[in-house]
């Protein structure tokens, strides 16, 4: 049965650091509260996991909590660049990140792999691309029927997975509908996990088109409404478009960006009901 | 993605339009009916929805998002809108999406976009420089786009261009075009014919049949082949059969312009 | 756009003597009505592919359908022995019939990588068991990235695969929903398929737990209400437990198998508004 | 997959109950509150839903046709009935049930019953005789089995006990229990424990923590060690801490009746 929780004591509790973490939610559900808290918890030396390390990770990863990226696409959907993430990158600022790149197709079958419980994933694909060149966790296997080669990736196993989804039942068990992403396959890779959710409710109603995650397959539920902004939940918000386009005005720059983690998350510690701040905010 | 909309204004007996309009346009055209079609956000997003209503209502958009047959009534500002899940004929995970759906072939032409495109129509959207470790410029990396430009029947590339973008050879292979000429994207075994149509806003290249290489075939109005010349970072062959693109009707231009209205 | 098409049209046009053909269906759905369509149009050579060669392949087989089964269970689901099965296998009645054989997670995975256009699946199966010696579509594959040891499987991919459904629309979008076994992975992994269902409809009504067909993965459609029988289709129909007690009855004896194709499904062929019945009654 | 109901009636100061009963009730008991259980069809099924109406009512279900957490209220007649669905937490295919949910060894208990069963405790249901090619008796086949048997944390083999079922060495390995003996499943490879419990019509064995043979443990009421060993096929040694089984409860048999009643 998974535990209802806070969301301070969740990330509290569940994120380590030196931790493999991944945050997933692929443009729906983007688990944007849990990312503020890991800052505000001042995590340290992560090594994040995403497809699509959006303003989500541009935030951790400009808030130096980050050491390695492992992902497949990294902008900010519809606006332009990640500037924290470039920065990182470009001149190792606040810190060095070190990067694994793969695809769209081999990060998702990454994960369905982790979730499988199998070493590695086949795939077609990478022919002819760069990237293999440049990334070690792409290689090639022959397939023993008809000789042909395909590429290999290996499995993540997170030590911890954070998603989004819109309710859950006081069990645990997670609901989520719309674009589902691989937050399944995310949560069933880590060894650990943590699902905020719009709202915590008696009765999971069916809904078309649902994915469901069952109590004993998830560590812990926090009841965070708005958790995804501006991201969204379908059902529940719209995603803030704008706010993409204003993420672009603080990202550019560093000192814009220290002052945003000071008044918008640092300060948002006090918001919440947290006893699991442990680490405190550096 | 979508960078600031271009606003040289081309006029004449038609009714006034930029030479992004004029892109997106000619890239809607170039999509039949009843074709199944996988989309990038940005431009390549635009001209398949303008072509769903125009002459391609039939025409079966897949975002990588996870969505089948996506009827979007106004432009989708990213490929995760809310729109093109509920207006899809499915919703479906994103390992399925590629294993089930892009990987076996099944999708009829891919839809991309490029920050760099070269003579053989390979793709860079990873790093500019030549240094990976130490880019000059760090690009948002692969997304779908590798497997979109392997596994797709065809591919069709809209861009904009200039000498900057259009080089002789991209800095890092991202998605494979026609590798390094003709025949090699059969001795790297990928499926798909690779990018048949390249639509920027000057005119529409496309790969010679003997050597793959990327000549110019067409003009879009106003524009002259010392323009697209200009524009681009190697020395572009030109068709012997070049033709000028029809500028956008009034009909075309007004249902781009409602959808973008839309979306704001 | 998938053709709506009669289920006699449907098998007249879709299924060829000789193919690899795939009726599939997890206890729910099961297309028994187009089972009884190829055995009245006297298919035969068949290789038919099920992971549960249940009473919809022991009439086929009976029939002598079949040269070859690829499956992982058959019996009679609830009561016992597929009695058409054993005489075939056993005693090669009325034809002799090649066996492949493999496990749930073998086929399944068989199925998955048909449907994804891959020569062939991994999984953590079939070790220590005596189906590898038997059995030649099992191999050993090792990961490229921890050396360790997996079972590989080849893709399985039909000639034709034919699934019950609930609803489609007019366009031949397919819409099932209940357990939905390995039928999507079946029909995407053919080069053509017919899908029977209860009804075609003008509009399909989200259901939750839906799994939908796009109308450009399917071949063809027949409305067969009761198509399944006596097998169910949630939402339509109950499961005739008593039929499957019944058929022990009927397969159990050549002779009375025999009558029962003669009156049941050949003489079925008058009441269906058939115009593709190219092959005769044997 | 369900036979010919034993009808031996045992009596004695309690209610009266048959063999098989004691046999459902014994296997019902060995499922702990909480649990995590891979249910075959018939008398795993039975055991099973008998847990979850007595002392496990957190018991989790989970069939291979694709459902978990189901809490049927009549005993389902085949994997596949309406009732797992409509009653489970969540509906899943097929692959996704193996792949995603056994496969990684989220299952604590894979409950099986067997055609053939040897004193390691693997398990035969492909073929009776010496000749896969030729067999005596073909039965089902494997089914989930190899894998529930290869990736539970523990199995739990329900079975009717006879000289002829219960063998020295099974014709055909179909699911593997501990192989050849201690230490086999470590040299295989295969992540659960394999079969920890087989309870029978008779008794119970486990085994034996230094040979890995199955070892009787525990009689049924009325039972006596040489009727256990009549119905064996191996010369079966004993354990020294041999126990008697609890006969079933008034409330126990009311429950497992009304179940099995419910579902005529």
């Amino acid at each position: 049965m998974a535990d209802i929780v806070s969301l301070a004591d969740g990330v509290g509790e569940l994120v380590r650091d030196g931790d493999v973490v991944a945050l997933e939610g692929f443009t729906h559900l983007i688990p944007h509260a849990a990312g503020q808290e890991i800052i505000r918890q001042g995590r340290k030396d992560l090594t994040l996991v995403r497809m699509t390390p959006d303003i989500v990770y541009d935030q951790l990863i400009g808030a130096g909590c980050a050491r390695k990226l492992i992902f497949s696409w990294g902008g900010n959907p519809g606006v332009g660049s990640l500037h924290r993430f470039r920065d990182a990158v470009q001149h190792a600022w606040p810190v060095p990140l070190e990067i694994e790149e793969h695809s769209h197709a081999g990060m998702a079958n990454r994960y369905v792999a982790g979730a499988s419980g199998l070493p590695f994933a086949v795939l077609r694909g990478y022919r002819g691309t760069d990237l293999p060149e440049h990334t070690a966790t792409i290689k090639w296997i022959t397939c023993p029927f008809t000789g042909e080669e395909l590429a290999a990736v290996p499995a993540i196993n997170p030590d911890v997975s954070i998603i989004h989804a819109q309710r859950a039942d006081r069990a645990g068990n997670v609901q989520m509908w719309g674009l589902v992403g691989v937050q399944k396959e995310a949560v069933l890779a880590a060894e650990r996990s943590l699902v905020t959710v719009e709202e915590v409710v008696d009765e999971l109603e069916p809904v078309a088109g649902q994915v469901v995650l069952p109590h004993w397959a998830v560590t812990a539920v926090a009841e965070v409404p708005g958790g995804a902004h501006p991201s969204y939940a379908q059902g529940y918000s719209e995603r803030d478009n704008a706010y993409y386009k204003y993420w672009d005005s603080i990202g550019r720059d560093r000192d814009t960006f220290r002052t945003w983690v000071r008044d918008e998350v640092l300060a948002g510690r006090f918001a919440t009901e947290t006893t699991g701040d442990k680490e405190g905010v550096r | 993605m979508t960078g600031a909309a271009s606003t040289t204004a081309v006029s004449g007996a038609q009714p006034e339009y930029t030479s992004d309009e004029m892109m997106s346009i000619a890239a809607a055209r170039a999509l039949e009916n009843g074709k199944r079609c996988f989309v990038g956000i940005g431009l390549p997003s635009t001209a398949a929805n303008v072509a769903r209503r125009t002459h391609a209502p039939d025409l079966v958009l897949i975002y990588e998002s996870g969505t089948l047959g996506s009827k979007p009534d106004v432009l989708p500002s990213s490929i995760g809108d809310g729109v093109l899940a509920e207006t899809a004929d499915a919703v479906i995970g994103v390992p399925e999406v590629f294993n089930y759906w892009l990987q076996p072939g099944r999708i009829d032409v891919g839809f991309l976009g490029a920050a760099q495109l070269d003579r053989f129509g390979n793709i860079n959207t990873t790093v500019i420089g030549d240094d990976y470790t130490d880019p000059k410029v760090r690009l948002p990396g692969a997304g779908g786009a590798p497997e979109i430009a392997a596994s797709c029947r065809e591919v069709f590339v809209v861009v904009r261009q200039s000498a900057r973008s259009f080089v002789d050879k991209v800095d890092f292979v991202t998605s494979v075009g026609h590798g390094s000429g003709k025949g090699d994207r059969e001795r790297l075994g990928l499926p798909g014919a690779g990018p048949t149509l390249v639509i920027t806003d000057l005119g529409v290249l496309r790969p010679d049949p003997e050597t793959a290489e990327l000549v110019l075939t067409q003009l879009h109005p106003g524009v002259e082949v010392e323009d697209v010349r200009a524009a681009t970072g190697w020395d572009l062959q030109i068709s012997p059969d070049l033709t000028r693109t029809e500028a956008p009707t009034a009909a075309e231009l007004s249902t781009l312009r409602t959808l973008k209205e839309a979306s704001r």
